[in-house]
């Protein structure tokens, strides 16, 4: 049975059903919605099993040729433990965002599950192709549907926000693409593994080519990723696009910039990576601190939260820069624990908002009194992203530094300085919110119902799991991270 | 020449050029001695069939041996047969169109639409099936003098007029300087013939007519570009498109440009590869080619740019056409192996996306005094299927995967990085400029699906457009997942070295 | 037996996750799960104590993360170190359990805080009992939260929150040091298993440059920790916790598991003498800073909460004075008489409801039990002979002074001198004179508070007796025992250091009778002679300030700058790049003049310029 | 036979191209520029019936071709002139600067 | 001097002093008549080339039909017979420059080419010679020819004719 493509396009069940649906019946196309949603979650869980079960997931069809047969494109889908973790995740956060979505989008239901069920199989493509080309056709048809879910449904500066993001994504993937064409070009191949061997030995072409798409990688994933000074869209998009929506794009879409660099930039282009791997610390390292600095003087949660973002993506390329598995499981760890960590944050954020309708650090204050429950799993999520043991984020940025220590000591120890930093924003963020005084008092304050309970319990409960027993991953991962490994010679 | 040498050619393959040779006739004989009060409409579907009974003698003659009759007047390959057959379609999406248009009465002569439509497709179907200049250039002034009048017949619209005459004077201009560059190649290889040509110029000595002929090269480009507006000749096309009714914008922006750039293949094709170039080794289209690269980049640049700031939705397409035709022009430039496929997928895949963008402008605008971009406001919530199928054309025009348009480009892009040298800085500049078209495209969006309900106008859809809306929604899609559909047609159906004499 | 003392530290968690989830209606009545289930781990200490003692160290290891060949480890480990210190944490916090029931009472959220407690008891007991340092770090940031929580646990008073943000922070810094030195550490021995860290040690596998700075690295840790100077600064604000969770925290348990960690990795330490010298001056002076910021506070917990500082000030400058038992010693004695004082000031607290001691008075009469077991505190606190306090203080003293560190031998005089000035003023303010508080009816605290406090009492006078010049050192050899990598030491002292020891104490108590029982002496005579030292004593050396105005205000200069940046360069930049785009469209939209002729004039100059630049291109021009 | 050599009536036909084109464009008249433009296309016919006589391989096609050439230009002369009369109908102008509805 | 040369002096002149009195006369009428001079110059051109074909055409087509259609468009449209400004001055500069900038280059180019040879059976029934080539090789392009005719004719019938009277006609 080919897994993967029933699981890619499963939404499109959902995308069918939904269309059927006139827009009036509010119950039903939310909870069509939200089971749209978890049938690609209990595929995932099947992919995974059959993963483990040593099943033959990869597939491959001939799809397009060019110039009869000079080019061929071919429909290629496989996973290896990095991609089939984050496949979960997506499954995962998507099913949880989209209840969320049904408890707090208040019109035009069914056209915004119409475009989530849509981005979810760009997500899902994204993560199982396992060609550059059908990874660009994935990665761009996300584009289109977040442009949708911020502008129409986004707040105050939706629109603007919505084209930061087409414009900023755009350019990136426009140089994804022009390097997959180069790519393509010069080795008249696009499936991964294939160029990995060619890559990796041999002179199909030039050390300078080589750097160039090393190069263009960078730029395209590191605005995805993103990294100073490219994120600015980043944050803007945190802030004006709706919750629902925040939590795929900071638990899952801001992930792809990271899973590619890992992929591609040292899976096909390993040695030019050892090479510039001081470099990229750098940028780790910027990132990690401008995103943590700036994040202490925001004046608004979810500008908090995005500028947080920046900074554990820092820590990411920190990871990807210490080349050794140290790093390398720390950055995919970072990955996975900032997608679980950031979704459940937002989520709360969103809570916050719907009964207070401001997120403004000024004029909020002593919530924990009127909510404790929110409070408390705020609290917790505000640890989490501040890397306490027990909890996920602990566990990826022990690996990450583990890493980057072995390869260059002096950065790390300058970036150890972010980590003082997440906690001192984060604890500002979050106690400045739930402690204190209560400033003003909201009418209607109650706490986490059960619909938001069970999403932000099962991302919780997912962030203390993967802290308390990191081991449950790391046996997914052990391959890939063998054959990344193999990718820069180590 | 006695009159069996004349018989003794198969005159059968001009079957689809009959077909419309005799319905063109037809109809305008029909006109003037049907009453007044007979449905013009009528002739609209008739004029369809034709084009279909055109369309299916082309598609008998796929596989057809290269033939051609009377020294390549008319000539029969692979590269005419392939472009006629986007010619045929494009004209019957358009006539399908246009059978439903109803811009207020405004097109008083219904009757003639629909033949001066057909004659401009004989005329472009001409300029596909010859090798010879003057039959090039009599196809050429068919399509462009219809095209004139077609652009004129809302005469009561002062758009209609203006567009008319600027369209005139700039063709009058673009003529004359296609003819002046013509002469030259006359002049220098001493025949129209182009199979003689390309075998005369071999063996002339270069140094003596090179630089004439390099100038004869840009004068007909120059000339040419009018057809396809790109830099420096596009200025024409927002007016004249924003003037013209639009199923004669949806034809001037897909069949007359198609027309173009066959004849730019054609003349720059069959010549210049095979004359000795600036440098050693190299052929003077090659040594050219710089130029028509840096035409093609500021004509990208010009349309994508220029366009951010359009509220009328029809310049809008006028401006986003000048930026595909600088798109198509990159295989070209590129000059690589991919160059005929992607030039054709492409202009396939923009053949259906703009017609079919055309096609939901005519039902958006005809009912409303505006063409304002804000009629598209809320159209999600209004016409839901509407909004959807403009969304899939907008996006393929943006070249977002899942469309037609994406293939193209990716086609576009593959041959331009394959050649050699590879052509990065147009690659650069093609992306780059698709980026900034996201905006405008994106912008139409946001009207359909952020917006509140502007209007409630009246949106009809009456049959012909549907289909046409319709056909080219599914071939948008179809051809942006299965590509191979078409694709595996061309690459074994047509084999264009035939092209060549 | 002793693999499965991994039971130990679960119980308590239990209690979180039981008060946590499903005790929301329980109220009160969660106080007895906590008090059963720490009961429980208390009683597990004992037997692993006394297995261990019979049977030797032990433990058990599974693996944890696996990184490609490195592998990571969670188990427990028990050794004499470890179960002592079980015994002593699984003691207090069960005592201090049984006392909040009473002390909490009408609290709402006493569930909260009891869930919170057993969390805080949990991570401390697995701090204890980890056989790596990875493990310790975990449950060392861990005992940090709960501290943090516990700290905030009054979350709507503002001074709470910012206490528990400080908290935080700062021995979070400290944790960023033990982070760095872990990671070096690591990389040098390819373990953070103890053994092996020893074992690699002691073989002189890690040159002696790096050894000292990852030494020095995980002090830092210990400074965050265990407030010692210049991190020490959150421990006085903690006291915005409730008293007990000072008790308990911020006096018995987790600021002692900085003096722990030193002693843990002693080996390590002891291997690069300057590391030793950092540890022993830092404490040194710790020590006698912290006491007389004591001598001027006015708050009752705040004088505990620094001569806290300073006591463990006191176990530092053991270590790093080579006094291992000295060191780990006085960690237990101060254990006791620390919580026990921190819940006789609880009890007078709950009685008074103020913590200004010059509200106070006169409650000697008033609260008959409460009244002498904090003079038993005090007494042993202020190292009088006989009582706990004395031996342990007497030893520290002995081992720096055999260490040759006559400075700091000095120094603890000194600071013993001060610590038994400062804890009789506190106790005659309190207990004597005339009743200066606003409430009328002082009542002695319910059994369940009072209970404990005598328990803590009877430990504080006899604990002292297993470590004595006089009946044995029990204590030092069986922390030494077994060990293949502590060295054996016991020094007899001279006489004349215990007895000097012995009148510094005197002398300080006397000082402050004289002052404050018999007033023969005037109580302002610093505030009237000296102002300037006053003030700067009073307000702890204006160090929070310094850090608000280089750290806190230089964080923020940062972050503005990068706000800057971020405003006027990157968005600049952005807004640049567009507006080229736009202006581009708008100079070719403005030449779309409309005029047919200016069409044909671009195409033709258009032409013209093409047709000049191919012919002068071409060469023929 | 002849001392005139191509390149004189070559030259003639540019200056009458370059007449031509220079009246189309700064011409303010619609009828005139109109008539501008059948100048630029009578320079072409120089050159086709100049190269008929004393090009490469020499012969008649060249004056065919001027022969399609001269009829084109009228039938677009004449359609250009039908669109003026139209336009003039609704605008009551023939100046070509004042057909500026449509821009930018 | 040879006869030839003189002669092609001549017409020459005339031809350019027609272009240039169009460019720089006022009146329209009179610009079309200048440029009549212009077309006749042409013709005789065109005989000098051996083309009389071509030459009586032209004479015919350009001299007579354009120039007449031209001049009822003049008179139809009747209105301001003056050239009344240059208008944009920017524009005729530039438009200036760049004429100049063509025909400098064009000049070298032009320069650059010679050719030995010249037919010379021309001017041999030079009538039949095109019309043999015209209906034989060239009977696709002259069919098509008159579609293009056929086009303009109803082109222009149905753009110039009055609407109005026509709708009253209906009525």
């Amino acid at each position: 049975m080919d897994w993967l493509t029933i699981l890619i396009f499963s939404p499109l069940i959902g995308i069918l059903l939904l269309s059927l649906l006139q827009a009036e019946q509010k119950v039903t196309i939310s909870l069509t919605g939200i089971l749209a949603t978890v049938l690609p979650l209990l595929l995932s869980l099947v992919v995974y099993a059959q993963f483990h079960g040593g099943g033959d997931l990869a597939i491959s069809h001939q799809w397009i040729s060019f110039g009869n047969g000079l080019f061929q494109i071919n429909y290629e889908l496989g996973i290896d433990g990095f991609s089939l973790l984050l496949l979960l995740l997506a499954t995962i956060v998507s099913a949880l965002s989209a209840s969320v979505a049904a408890a707090q989008i208040k019109q035009g239901l069914k056209a915004f599950f119409l475009w989530f069920l849509i981005l979810e199989i760009g997500m899902l493509g994204v993560f199982t192709a396992e060609n550059l080309i059908l990874f660009f056709i994935f990665f761009e048809i996300t584009l289109v549907p977040m442009f949708f879910l911020i502008g129409r449904w986004g707040f105050v500066e939706r629109e603007k926000a919505a084209y930061s993001f087409l414009i900023y994504n755009g350019l990136g993937s426009a140089v994804l693409l022009i390097l997959f064409a180069a790519i393509f070009a010069k080795t008249g191949t696009t499936n991964i593994e294939e160029l990995k061997t060619i890559m990796g030995s041999g002179d199909a072409v030039s050390e300078e080519f080589r750097f160039g798409s090393l190069l263009a990688l960078l730029i395209a994933f590191g605005v995805k990723l993103p990294i100073v000074p490219l994120h600015t869209w980043m944050v803007r998009v945190h802030v004006h696009a709706p919750i629902a929506v925040v939590m795929i794009h900071a638990g899952i879409l801001l992930k792809i910039g990271a899973y590619g660099l890992i992929n591609f930039g040292i899976g096909i282009f390993g040695d030019q990576f050892a090479k510039v791997a001081p470099f990229m610390a750098v940028l780790g390292l910027v990132n990690l601190l401008y995103g943590a600095f700036l994040a202490f003087v925001q004046n608004e949660l979810k500008s908090v939260f995005a500028y947080s973002s920046v900074s554990h993506m820092g820590i990411v390329l920190l990871g990807v820069a210490a080349m050794n598995e140290a790093g390398i499981q720390g950055a995919i760890f970072q990955t996975l624990s900032h997608g679980l960590i950031a979704a459940l944050l937002f989520l709360l954020v969103g809570v916050i908002y719907e009964r207070t309708h401001t997120t403004k650090l000024r004029s909020l204050g002593g919530l924990a009194k009127g909510m404790p429950l929110a409070a408390g799993f705020f609290l917790a999520a505000g640890m989490a992203s501040l890397g306490l043991p027990g909890m996920s984020g602990f566990v990826s940025e022990f690996m990450a530094f583990l890493g980057l220590f072995e390869s260059m000591p002096w950065l790390a120890a300058i970036g150890t300085l972010g980590i003082i930093m997440t906690a001192v924003y984060i604890l500002r963020a979050v106690l400045g919110v739930t402690y204190g005084k209560t400033v003003k008092s909201f009418a209607g304050m109650y706490d986490l119902t059960r619909r938001e309970m069970i999403p932000a319990a099962a991302l919780l409960a997912l962030i203390v799991l993967i802290g308390i027993y990191p081991n449950f991953i790391t046996h997914t991962l052990q391959f890939a991270l063998e054959s990344i490994m193999l990718g820069i010679g180590g | 020449m006695d009159m069996d040498t004349l018989l003794s050619y198969e005159w059968s393959i001009m079957a689809p050029e009959f077909t419309i040779l005799l319905v063109a006739t037809a109809l305008s004989l029909i006109d003037l001695f049907v009453s007044k009060n007979v449905d013009r409409k009528l002739f609209g579907w008739f004029g369809i069939a034709g084009i279909a009974i055109a369309l299916i003698f082309s598609f008998s003659q796929i596989g057809h041996e290269p033939a051609m009759i009377l020294a390549n007047t008319y000539r029969l390959d692979a590269f005419s047969l392939s472009f006629k057959i986007l010619l045929l379609t494009g004209s019957l999406l358009v006539l399908l169109m246009g059978v439903s248009f109803e811009a207020r009465g405004e097109l008083t002569y219904r009757g003639e639409f629909y033949y001066l439509l057909l004659t401009g497709l004989l005329g472009a179907m001409m300029m596909a099936s010859s090798a010879d200049l003057i039959t090039l250039f009599v196809g050429l002034e068919l399509l462009t003098i219809s095209s004139y009048i077609l652009a004129g017949t809302r005469k009561k619209s002062r758009y209609s007029n203006e567009a008319a005459m600027k369209y005139v004077i700039n063709g009058g201009i673009s003529t004359a300087f296609t003819l002046f560059g013509m002469s030259y190649i006359y002049g220098l290889t001493g025949s129209t013939n182009l199979a003689d040509i390309s075998r005369e110029i071999s063996n002339i000595t270069p140094a003596n007519v090179q630089v004439l002929l390099s100038i004869a090269f840009i004068l007909t480009f120059v000339g040419l570009a009018f057809k396809i507006s790109t830099v420096p000749f596009q200025m024409w096309a927002p007016d004249v498109y924003q003037g013209a009714p639009t199923p004669v914008t949806a034809f001037l922006s897909v069949v007359s440009k198609t027309a173009g750039f066959i004849i730019i293949i054609r003349v720059l094709i069959s010549i210049f590869p095979f004359t000795q170039g600036f440098e050693e080794n190299t052929s003077l289209l090659h040594s050219l080619m710089i130029f028509l690269s840096v035409l093609a980049g500021m004509t990208m640049i010009v349309g994508n740019t220029i366009a951010l700031k359009q509220r009328n939705i029809k310049r809008l397409f006028a401006y986003s056409s000048i930026a595909h035709a600088g798109y198509l022009l990159v295989p070209f430039v590129a000059f690589s192996e991919l160059m005929f496929e992607s030039m054709w997928f492409y202009l396939v895949a923009y053949l259906l996306m703009n017609i079919g963008a055309f096609a939901i402008i005519q039902v958006m605008t005809e009912h409303s005094d505006s063409e304002d971009v804000s009629i598209f406001a809320g159209l999600y919530y209004r016409r839901p299927w509407i909004a959807i199928m403009m969304t899939v054309f907008l996006l393929s025009l943006a070249g977002i995967p899942g469309t037609a348009g994406f293939i193209g480009k990716l086609n576009i892009f593959i041959g331009a990085l394959f050649s050699d040298p590879s052509r990065y800085i147009l690659a650069v500049v093609m992306i780059g400029t698709t980026v900034i078209s996201y905006f405008y495209y994106f912008g139409i969006m946001a009207q359909m699906f952020m917006r509140p309900a502007g209007s409630a106008a009246q949106v009809r859809l009456p049959v012909g457009v549907t289909i046409t809306m319709v056909f080219c929604a599914a071939g948008t899609i179809t051809l942006g997942l299965f590509p191979g559909l078409v694709l595996e047609f061309f690459q074994t159906q047509f084999n264009f070295a035939e092209m060549f004499y | 037996m002793l693999e499965n003392a991994w039971l130990i530290p679960l119980f308590p968690l239990l209690s979180f996750l039981l008060l946590i989830f499903l005790g929301n209606q329980w109220r009160e009545k969660s106080s007895f799960v906590g008090i059963g289930f720490t009961g429980i781990s208390f009683v597990l200490s004992v037997i692993v104590l006394f297995v261990q003692m019979t049977n030797g160290s032990g433990g058990a290891e599974a693996a944890w993360l696996t990184i490609g060949s490195i592998e990571f480890r969670v188990g427990v480990v028990v050794n004499p170190l470890n179960a002592l210190m079980l015994v002593i944490v699984s003691l207090v916090s069960f005592l201090v359990h049984i006392y909040s029931k009473s002390y909490m009472h009408d609290d709402a959220r006493i569930t909260t805080f009891y869930s919170y407690l057993g969390l805080f008891t949990f991570a401390m007991l697995a701090l204890v009992i980890s056989p790596n340092l990875l493990q310790l770090y975990i449950f060392w940031e861990l005992v940090g939260v709960g501290s943090f929580l516990l700290i905030g646990f009054y979350f709507y008073k503002e001074e709470a929150k910012a206490a528990a943000k400080k908290a935080f922070i700062m021995t979070r810094i400290g944790d960023i040091g033990l982070l760095i030195g872990m990671i070096l550490l690591f990389w040098q021995v390819g373990s953070l298993e103890f053994n092996e860290i020893f074992t690699a040690v002691r073989d002189g596998e890690v040159a002696e440059g790096l050894l000292t700075l990852i030494a020095i690295l995980i002090f830092i840790g210990a400074v965050g920790k265990s407030g010692q100077f210049p991190l020490h600064t959150w421990l006085p604000d903690a006291m915005e916790g409730p008293t007990p969770v000072s008790a308990l925290i911020h006096a018995a348990t987790m600021v002692a598991a900085g003096v722990y960690l030193v002693a843990t990795l002693f080996p390590v330490f002891e291997s690069s003498p300057a590391a030793m010298t950092v540890v022993a001056v830092t404490g040194g002076f710790t020590a006698i800073f912290a006491a007389t910021i004591g001598l001027v506070q006015k708050d009752i917990k705040r004088v505990l909460a620094y001569s806290t500082v300073s006591q463990l000030g006191y176990m530092m400058m053991a270590l790093g004075a080579a006094g291992y038992v000295a060191g780990v010693f006085h960690l237990m004695t101060h254990a006791f008489f620390k919580a026990l004082l921190f819940l006789a000031a609880g009890s007078v607290i709950h009685a008074v409801h103020t913590q200004n001691i010059e509200k106070m008075g006169g409650l000697w009469k008033k609260m008959r039990i409460t009244g002498p077991v904090f003079l038993i505190g005090t007494l042993a606190i202020s190292g009088v002979p006989l009582f706990s306090g004395f031996f342990s203080k007497d030893e520290i003293l002995l081992a720096t002074w055999y260490d040759g560190r006559y400075g700091l031998f000095t120094l603890g005089l000194i600071a013993a001198f001060f610590t038994a000035f400062y804890m009789f003023r506190l106790f005659f303010m309190v207990f004597t004179g005339d009743s200066r508080s606003t409430v009328t009816e002082v009542q002695e605290s319910p059994r369940s508070m009072t209970y404990p406090m005598i328990t803590l009492a009877v430990l504080a006078i006899f604990s002292g007796y297993i470590n004595t010049p006089w009946f044995g050192t029990f204590l030092g050899d069986w922390l030494i025992g077994d060990s293949e990598f502590l060295p054996f030491e016991h020094h007899e002292g001279p006489v004349w250091i215990m007895l000097a020891a012995s009148l510094i104490a005197f002398a300080g108590i006397g000082l402050a009778y004289l002052i404050y029982y018999k007033k023969s002496l005037q109580r302002d005579f610093l505030t009237s002679h000296m102002p300037n030292t006053y003030t700067l004593v009073f307000n702890k050396y204006f160090i929070d300030e310094f850090y608000q105005y280089t750290i806190e205000y230089g964080a923020r200069a940062v972050s503005y700058l990068g706000s800057f940046i971020e405003k006027y360069i990157v968005e600049v930049i952005v807004a640049a790049v567009t507006g080229v785009v736009k202006s581009v469209g708008s100079l070719g939209s403005r030449l779309q003049s409309g005029q047919v002729q200016t069409y044909g004039a671009v195409a033709f100059v258009g032409l013209a310029i093409l047709v000049f630049l191919v012919v002068w291109t071409g060469g023929y021009l | 036979m002849s001392s005139l050599p191509v390149n004189a009536y070559l030259l003639l036909a540019l200056v009458l191209f370059c007449i031509g084109l220079f009246g189309a464009l700064t011409k303010k008249n619609t009828v005139i520029v109109l008539i501008s433009i059948e100048l630029m296309l009578n320079a072409v016919n120089i050159n086709l019936v100049a190269f008929s006589k004393y090009g490469i391989n020499p012969g008649i096609t060249g004056q065919i071709f001027s022969l399609f050439t001269i009829t084109v230009a009228a039938a677009e002369a004449a359609v250009g002139l039908a669109i003026l009369i139209a336009l003039y109908r609704n605008r009551s102008t023939v100046q070509i600067d004042e057909m500026n509805t449509m821009k930018h | 001097m040879s006869g030839e040369l003189f002669a092609f002096l001549v017409l020459a002149l005339l031809a350019i002093l027609g272009g240039i009195l169009m460019l720089n006369l006022t009146k329209v009428i009179h610009m079309l008549l200048s440029l009549v001079l212009t077309f006749l110059a042409i013709a005789g051109l065109y005989v000098m080339l051996s083309a009389e074909f071509v030459a009586i055409a032209q004479v015919l087509i350009y001299s007579g039909a354009v120039t007449i259609i031209m001049i009822f468009g003049i008179m139809l449209t009747r209105h301001n017979d003056e050239q009344k400004n240059q208008g944009n001055l920017t524009r005729n500069i530039i438009v200036g420059a760049g004429v100049v900038l063509f025909f400098i280059t064009m000049y070298i180019s032009i320069n650059q080419v010679s050719f030995g040879d010249q037919a010379t059976d021309l001017h041999v029934e030079n009538t039949k010679q095109i019309g043999v080539e015209l209906y034989s090789k060239y009977v696709i392009p002259f069919e098509l020819m008159s579609v293009v005719l056929l086009v303009a004719l109803v082109g222009a019938i149905i753009l110039a004719k009055r609407d109005d009277e026509e709708e009253a006609e209906q009525k």
